[in-house]
């Protein structure tokens, strides 16, 4: 996120895209609302008819998958009418000409057909969001989980800097992330490429300086596979040991039967855990881990906020941190780590090493955190990135971009489009909020979400169950119909193991990024006879 | 020693001494069974009954605190029909009270408070009728409200068995059973001594302090262990305290020595005097015989006082200065003082009133 | 040059629009407050923040009064600390507070008013049972116990001005007053998404958590600060730990990111560490398919062999990881540095690149 | 006091067993201690011992204090008599042959020497000094010597006496006699009046001795404590309290620096003290009140009351207990140390020391009876001297096996009448002491509602008899009189003194009791006569 949920409230213009924002960042949205009960305006733009549009001047109700068209013929707009901040364009970003070229190539009627909006409304929209200065724009899962997800993202991006709302409190290009700790995995080098702090592998210097506080004589430069690879490879015999830590992918992955299939090859497979679970079922040992509230710890926010965690009771049986396993796992191969606690491992290594963390240390995250970058022990954080226009990078990059349609779209034989996501009472593949008491009672199943017109067309009725079915797989489950869901679209989650939506999402992937394309693939819906 | 004997209690298997009673074997195990008229160092007389369980063969539900545990004894303490009796015997005793605790200075102090919760019952199962009596608030240490008290008799057991002050006692019988002094009188006209150990053993708020009422709710203390300030036991006690102030104190039960939890009148209720007025709070210098104190800084009044005890080492000798020690203050204070005349001074001329 | 007014004798400056209770607030003086909720707009329901203002008619309730330039305004005097104590024995007598059966006992506004004006006994006939609406709790997760309302409003408020969620509103008149939902159905079968905000703001023990009923009292609680373990917000918690277990989670107030607010997974999904279905001793499996229980030395000690053997036969690169994002930055640290540092590969990765 | 008396005797001064063994002892002689009223925890530990342990309990008083009522046998003795009675107890037990032969010739020295004394105090002859009857004597002696274990109590009615060294020695020689000296349960117990006193005189705060009992006039001593204060040090002895005044009095002390302390009301012969101090050049008094004492000095430093600051008390049984802060002190008072240090750091002899904590550690390495006490060790129980090492659990009960200084010395002493007694002109005898509700000179009792609404003033205890005969009505004020001084309060009619004997606290500055009391000084522990002077009494 380059802004701060502290924004939130106080802005006065909100473009929410691809994020279904009360049920997977209940709090967030609800400064969202307190913004536009104050007067905010807000424009949503999804293929649902979310909560959020209640509260919205307009809900832009795209097909799935068409968001970089969408933007386009926006921004065709933006720059036709001379709407877009042409100082800051200036002074702050390039690539403005090719990406006019490009723009100009989605008029709005060609944006429209791609994306289902009128030309009309697309000019609408692109007026409303000149006319609000500066206005934040926040994206989910909705923008990223496309085969076209990293476009998805610079269209975002190009749209805030053409309109001059980036390096400004309450604007910014904000993605909120999904689990609680998906920004400090990522700060923490968890990624093929960097070291933490995001320097690079490939860099002499960066490899050199970790060697030397590791205390290694090399460390290897050749950036590492991406998970899908990984998986992939374990078939091939690439890949032999695999370590999984924390994560269920028979759950989470897309077509659920052949990520079953890579972990049945994997040659040794470890698992560490807090629970048994549908991966945990293929793994030749399984060490069992402490949960969140059982040791000390730091987690980063989609706001780049280090906070603490706290320990407030001890873990079952023989359960243990996680980085002490690590840690002894590494003495089993010669390496005798010095930090002793997450706080040593923090305070001793990490902030020592990631310059944009060198200003963080415990004793300053008592009460409200940090947001990085924190380059010193005085450096207050930094709630707004790219303060004042000026990009990390020197010049914000305006990219020129072109469509491409999803992976898979709907054909006679499969004539839905199925996206997914996840619901309010539920987190992930439900191994918390499932275990958690009174939880289950607000929502105890999956459905499958539709429209009443599909609904009257198949001649289904609201709670009835029914087949979903795509190329990879088919499950059995409750329909759901509402007023939300388009027509021609189904939606679920994937928080129920039986009727997970991963066992019909395509495991296409992001050339880019390895993303899957969970948010769209082609499905049937049938009746139960 | 005696043998170990064996009991059962819950289904698991017990080693305890011979002579312990249910109630001490089970409690040794960590196995909780609620009590109220119980109270350690002083003798079992099983007269609320909450600590019942049930003992194989017996013919009724046993008082715990009570009975001696016998070989190959077999106890259960939480049966569903055990806590609905310890559940009856609670409310009983709730409904004959007046036991409100919005308007109780001992509620989050209160033993029969934590038994409902334990327990938890949500309402009163029988009307209330308590006895309606006056409250006794004719001194300033110590008051009663009969209408919380559940004669669970501790008090009395704690005046007569462990202060053995000898001065309450029960009077009257049945509905009309009270606990107090001889004759129905106010601990004020009695022989009462006003160490506070009945309020201090009550469970409830039948007996309570005085000077602690809407001072600060139990919860809302902070609590510091220290030595008692008067006479040479060293008694061990716990200064109840807030917002500067001290509410009340108790006695430390936590640790046996010297006390074992009970105190005095002085400790108990003579610690006002530090919050007193007339307290000094600056340093007072008197610069010429007959002038009147002038308030000073510290710097200012240890500047006076070197200059002029160095004025008198050098002219009379180390010998003219003499020095007082105070068997009140602390062990490293009264170092420090003879190391001061010694080391710095250079004199022995250092006593205090030990003799006195 | 900011406009002053008179507070108990003192001149006091305030900013202009400010409410009394404000500007005494910044002046030093705290007026107590019970309807009051902080970022809501004040409704003067309660009647405790009652000062006297010179020339008024009336005592004026300060949440809701205005400074104007020169006013003068008194706090403490025997009048209004007379109202305010009769105005915290009426709202005694309208329902049933007794403290031994309830459990937000120690974390109750209006017991902290009884006490703070020292009130003994109570004056005035409380509410009877039969004119109170019944207990709900068939929902799992929340206890509304009418007996013990006395309709301050702030559930209304956090629900629909801080949560804006729009699923309680006061309901009937007069006697019949109730916070109600739409419809007056029951929490589980209206609008509500029970983020809990309501419990969270109730000063009385009208709104409570079920699955902390009976757990500890708050004087038996240590709390203890920490993160959310769910979304990626980062909401500040408070944990209420008793003997090493966690009864309940608050919002911590006025912190950053989530200021006092959580949602329905923040507040209630804390239980699963408590699962019996924890992992709770490393397992191996054995060569007949099943996993049995192992110490910690025999199975680190098989995945060192397991994995030296790869790399000896195949390198490094024939290993990779995938890290957690939901364990702490220290677990992910250490696990990319024992990828890079121990095993010798850059094949680490994480399920969740937004 | 009773350091220079048992220290004589067993070679250190201290409650040689601990509180708790009171309890469950078979015997308790209780001497010179209205043990109820000056230290009711103990008070309690003994009637519980009475009635709930079997326990017997001989007290010998002049007063019928509450304890008599527990008592199985009462020796009432006229004040001051007390080496004459245990003289008598002795003659008895060793006329009987009931004392313990075996420990007198393993453990003790000086047995023949006191023989041949005690001879002459038959009980018939110890009747006539005493007035406590032969019988009652010969029961008592019989019933001491009986038990296995007996354990002597005493307090300030021993040792407030210019015998007083010479009564700690007699409670000594009868616990030897009986081998009651080095078991549990047993022992020679006196009762320290105040908080700290132990601690005090274990700090050194004494003018002949280092911290833990070290002389100063030894050589080897000197040199250890220079050498760890880095500091010439005087190898004369000091001048004891009395001393002090009255060299103030004659000019040669000049500067008196008081620590917390109210001679003004606590001193024997009160105007002749006010005019000793009168005529110091400097007097520096450091208290938490304005005392009488703090109203004549140059400087008054303000000081924090013990809820204000953190330290260590030791207690009358030796145990060494945490004293912690829980309260912030009134304005811009400190704790002591800090004013010491303030004051020491400006004569430029440095004492920089961050914590009472910090003081404890210099303590250790110079007190071997403290070396193993530290303030972890202290967190939880208190810890008994000696306690040499860390490792070391402390000492419930000294003298096992072997004296501290090797036999126990049996010392003869003959009976010498007070100082001062009744005679015509001042026909009562006065005593002095405390009550239940007060503590010392009153400046925190008589600060303090509770204990001021039980016992708000000075009251003269006078038997009814005397009452009668003078014509004196309870409740009526009374003038009494001494070669010293005169104070007036109201009577108390009580037959717990003695026909002829009159009984005053010292806690009230508007009677102080002190005007009246005999300065005559013990010549060893150097203790004035607070138990007994002669007065006259009348009707104010």
């Amino acid at each position: 996120m380059t802004n701060s949920f502290a924004d939130y409230a106080k802005a006065k213009m909100i473009i929410l895209v691809g994020t279904n924002i009360t049920e997977a960042h209940p709090v967030a949205s609800t400064f969202v609302k307190d913004a536009a009960l104050a007067g905010a305006r807000l424009i949503v733009i999804d293929p649902r008819r979310t909560d959020m549009v209640d509260f919205a001047e307009m809900h832009v109700p795209l097909k799935v998958g068409s968001d970089v068209a969408l933007i386009n013929g926006v921004m065709n707009v933006l720059i036709e009418e001379n709407l877009y901040d042409k100082k800051y364009v200036d002074s702050c970003t390039e690539g403005f000409e090719d990406l006019k070229k490009k723009v100009m190539e989605y008029p709005p009627e060609r944006a429209a057909e791609i994306s289902g909006i009128p030309a009309d409304a697309i000019r609408e929209l692109a007026r409303k969001m000149a006319s609000v200065k500066p206005a934040m724009l926040m994206y989910t899962l909705g923008i990223t989980e496309h085969i076209c997800g990293v476009n998805n993202v610079m269209s975002c991006a190009n749209l805030q800097m053409l309109l001059g709302n980036v390096g400004v409190e309450c604007g910014g290009v904000n993605p909120q992330r999904g689990q609680n700790n998906v920004q400090g995995a990522c700060d923490m080098g968890a990624l093929p490429n960097v070291f933490p702090g995001y320097q690079p592998v490939a860099n002499a210097d960066a490899r050199a300086k970790f060697a030397k506080a590791w205390n290694v004589k090399s460390l290897p430069d050749k950036p590492g596979m991406m998970m899908p690879t990984m998986m992939k490879n374990l078939t091939t015999g690439k890949v032999k040991g695999f370590y999984v830590f924390g994560e269920n992918l028979a759950n989470t992955e897309p077509d659920i039967k052949h990520v079953e299939h890579e972990l049945q090859s994997a040659e040794f497979l470890v698992c560490q855990d807090i629970f048994p679970t549908e991966t945990t079922r293929f793994a030749h040992v399984i060490l069992p881990a402490a949960a969140w509230s059982e040791n000390d710890g730091t987690f980063a926010s989609s706001e780049r906020r280090v906070n603490r965690v706290r320990t407030a009771s001890v873990p079952p049986g023989d359960a243990k941190p996680n980085w002490w396993i690590f840690k002894e796992l590494a003495k089993r191969f010669g390496h005798e780590w010095a930090s002793a606690s997450a706080q040593e491992i923090w305070d001793n290594e990490v902030s020592v090493l990631a310059p944009s963390m060198a200003g963080i240390k415990y004793a300053r995250l008592e009460n409200d955190g940090l947001q990085w970058p924190c380059p010193g022990a005085e450096h207050p954080g930094t709630p707004t990135l790219h303060k004042g226009g000026k990009f990390t990078r020197g010049l914000g990059m305006l990219k020129a971009i072109d469509y491409i349609p999803p992976a898979e779209v709907p054909d006679p034989e499969y004539p839905f489009v199925l996206s997914t996501g996840r619901r309010l009472y539920h987190y992930h593949t439900r191994t918390q909020t499932g275990r958690s008491a009174g939880i289950n009672d607000l929502l105890g199943e999956e459905t499958a979400d539709i429209s009443a017109a599909d609904a009257q067309a198949k001649g289904i009725s609201d709670g009835e169950k029914i087949s979903v079915k795509s190329r990879r797989g088919e499950v059995v489950v409750k329909a759901r119909v509402t007023k939300e869901i388009p027509p021609g679209l189904v939606w679920m989650a994937f928080h129920f193991r039986e009727a997970c939506a991963n066992w019909l999402t395509n495991p296409v992937y992001d050339p880019v990024t390895q993303t899957a394309e969970y948010k769209a693939c082609a499905v049937r819906i049938d009746k139960l006879r | 020693m005696d043998k170990k004997i064996t009991v059962t209690i819950d289904g698991q298997e017990v080693s305890a001494d011979p002579g312990q009673t249910i109630l001490e074997a089970a409690r040794n195990q960590g196995i909780y069974i609620p009590t109220l008229c119980h109270y350690s160092r002083t003798t079992n007389v099983g007269a609320c009954r909450v600590c019942v369980v049930e003992v194989e063969n017996a013919r009724s539900y046993v008082a715990s605190c009570c009975a001696p545990i016998t070989p190959g004894m077999v106890i259960r303490t939480n049966t569903p029909a055990i806590r609905a009796a310890q559940r009856m015997i609670v409310e009983l005793m709730w409904s004959s009270g007046d036991h409100n605790c919005l308007t109780c200075e001992q509620n989050g102090a209160c033993e029969l408070q934590d038994l409902v919760y334990r327990l938890q019952i949500d309402k009163p199962r029988f009307p209330i009728e308590h006895p309606a009596y006056g409250p006794d608030s004719t001194n300033t240490m110590i008051t009663r409200d009969l209408n919380k008290c559940i004669l669970c008799g501790r008090c009395v057991r704690a005046c007569n068995e462990i202060q053995v002050n000898e001065v309450l006692d029960f009077a009257n019988r049945g509905s009309y059973a009270k606990v107090g002094p001889a004759f129905d009188a106010d601990y004020i006209d009695s022989a009462c001594v006003f160490c506070g150990e009945c309020a201090q053993v009550c469970p409830t708020g039948a007996i309570t302090f005085k000077q602690a009422k809407f001072a600060g709710r139990p919860w809302e203390l902070a609590k510091t262990r220290t030595t008692c300030a008067y006479c040479g036991v060293g008694c061990q006690i716990d200064l109840y305290t807030k917002d500067n102030k001290i509410v009340k104190v108790m006695g430390n039960r936590e640790y046996g020595q010297p006390n074992e939890g009970s105190l005095c009148v002085k400790g108990r209720f003579g610690m006002d005097f530090i919050s007193h007025p007339d307290r000094l709070t600056k340093p007072l210098i008197r610069r010429r015989k007959g002038e009147d104190f002038q308030e000073a800084a510290w710097d200012e009044a240890y500047a006076f006082i070197a200059e002029r005890l160095a004025a008198v080492k050098k002219e009379y000798g180390p010998d003219s200065i003499a020095g007082l020690s105070s068997a009140r203050c602390t062990n490293e204070e009264n170092y420090l003082f003879q190391k001061f005349l010694r080391g710095a001074i250079g004199t022995n001329n250092v006593d205090h009133c030990a003799r006195l | 040059m900011s406009d002053t007014f008179i507070l108990n004798g003192k001149e006091t400056p305030y900013t202009p629009g400010q409410m009394i209770l404000e500007a005494a607030k910044n002046g030093g003086i705290e007026i107590p407050t019970l309807c009051y909720l902080k970022g809501s707009t004040p409704t003067g329901a309660c009647r405790i923040c009652l000062v006297e203002v010179k020339g008024a008619r009336s005592l004026m309730a300060a949440c809701s009064t205005p400074v104007t330039p020169g006013m003068e305004v008194f706090t403490e005097t025997a009048l209004v600390h007379q109202a305010r104590k009769l105005n915290v024995e009426l709202l005694l007598s309208s329902g049933t507070h007794n403290c031994l059966v309830c459990e937000a006992n120690g974390n109750c506004r209006l017991q902290d008013l009884a006490y703070f004006y020292k009130i003994t006994d109570l004056r005035f006939e409380e509410k009877a049972a039969s004119d109170i609406y019944p207990k709900e709790d068939q929902n799992p997760l929340i206890v509304r116990d009418f007996s013990r309302c006395i309709l301050c409003g702030r559930c209304v408020q956090a629900c629909n001005e801080v949560m804006v969620n729009r699923a309680i509103s006061q309901g009937y008149r007069g006697k019949e007053s109730k916070i109600v939902t739409g419809g007056d159905l029951p929490y589980h079968e209206s609008e509500c998404v029970f983020c809990g905000q309501c419990v969270e703001v109730c000063p009385v023990g009208a709104l409570t958590e079920k699955k902390a009923k009976g757990l500890g009292r708050p004087w038996e609680i240590k709390k203890i600060r920490t993160t959310c373990p769910y979304c990626g917000v980062g909401c500040q918690q408070w944990l209420h730990v008793k003997d090493g277990k966690i009864v309940k989670v608050t919002a911590v107030e006025d912190a950053q990111p989530n200021q006092g607010r959580l949602c329905v997974k923040g507040r209630f999904a804390y239980d699963f560490i408590y699962s019996e279905e924890r992992l709770k001793t490393p397992l191996i499996r054995e060569a007949n398919g099943e996993f049995r229980e192992a110490s910690w030395d025999e199975a680190l000690d098989l995945v060192a062999e397991k994995f030296k053997e790869i790399i000896k036969k195949d390198g490094p690169d024939a290993i990779a990881g995938v890290s957690c994002a939901r364990s702490i930055n220290e677990d992910s640290y250490q696990m990319q540095k024992f990828f890079r540092a121990v095993i010798g590969t850059n094949n680490i990765d994480h399920c969740a690149r937004t | 006091m009773t350091v220079a008396g048992l220290a004589a005797t067993f070679g250190s001064g201290a409650m040689t067993n601990s509180i708790d063994e009171l309890e469950y002892t078979d015997l308790i002689l209780a001497t010179g201690t209205n043990t109820t009223e000056n230290h009711p925890v103990i008070g309690m530990k003994v009637k519980r011992a009475v009635r709930q342990h079997g326990t017997k309990l001989i007290v010998i008083d002049p007063r019928e204090i509450d304890l008599v009522k527990y008592a199985d046998i009462w020796l009432r003795q006229k004040p001051g008599t007390d080496v004459a009675v245990f003289n008598g107890l002795m003659n008895v037990i060793i006329a009987e042959g009931l004392y313990d032969k075996e420990y007198v010739a393993g453990r003790t020295e000086g047995f023949e020497a006191l023989k041949e004394v005690v001879a002459k105090y038959t009980p018939e002859a110890v009747e006539k000094i005493s007035g406590v009857p032969a019988e009652d004597l010969k029961k008592a002696a019989r019933l001491y010597a009986g038990a296995a274990r007996a354990s002597i109590i005493y307090a300030m009615g021993i040792t407030q006496h210019t015998t007083g060294t010479d009564n700690v020695k007699s409670t000594a020689n009868l616990a030897m006699l009986c081998g009651n000296v080095g078991i549990e349960g047993g022992g020679v117990n006196p009762l320290r009046g105040q908080n700290n006193v132990q601690g005090a005189c274990d700090m050194g705060a004494l003018p002949n001795v280092y911290p833990a009992y070290q002389p100063v006039a030894n050589d080897d001593v000197r040199k250890k404590f220079e050498a760890a204060w880095k500091a010439a040090l005087s190898a004369k002895p000091g001048l004891t309290l009395m001393e002090i005044m009255a060299a103030a009095g004659s000019g040669k002390v000049k500067a008196l620096y008081v620590m917390g302390e109210n001679p003004l009301l606590s001193d024997p012969d009160l105007q002749h003290v006010k005019k000793e101090l009168q005529k110091l050049e400097l007097m520096i008094v450091q208290d938490i009140f304005l005392t009488e004492t703090a109203q004549m000095a140059d400087v008054v430093l303000p000081a924090c009351a013990f809820a204000e600051k953190e330290g260590t008390f030791t207690n009358t049984e030796r145990r060494v207990q945490r004293v912690r802060k829980a309260l912030e002190p009134p304005g811009e008072a400190k704790a002591d140390w800090e004013i010491i240090c303030g004051i020491s750091g400006k004569m430029g002899y440095p004492m920089a020391y961050a914590s009472a904590r910090e003081i404890c550690e210099e303590v250790r390495t110079v007190t071997p009876s403290y070396a193993g006490i530290t303030y972890e060790r202290l967190e939880k129980e208190g810890l008994q001297w000696p306690c040499p090492t860390v490792s070391h659990a402390g000492t419930k009960f000294l003298h096992k096996d072997k004296f501290s200084r090797g036999l126990g010395l049996f010392t003869a002493l003959e009976h010498i009448p007070p100082n001062e007694l009744p005679d015509q002109e001042y026909p009562f005898l006065l005593s002095t002491g405390r009550v239940l509700y007060h503590y010392h000179t009153g400046t925190m009792t008589t600060r303090a509602r509770g204990p001021v609404e039980r016992c708000p003033e000075s009251l003269v205890e006078i038997h009814p008899e005397d009452a009668e005969r003078l014509g004196i009505a309870d409740g009526q004020k009374v003038k009494v009189t001494s070669r010293r001084g005169k104070v007036e309060a109201k009577a108390h009619i009580t037959e717990k003194s003695a026909p002829g004997s009159i009984f005053m606290n010292f806690h009230f500055n508007e009677a102080p009791v002190n005007f009246l009391t005999n300065p005559a000084l013990d010549p060893i522990g150097k203790i004035p006569e607070y138990k007994v002077c002669a007065v006259k009494l009348e009707a104010a």
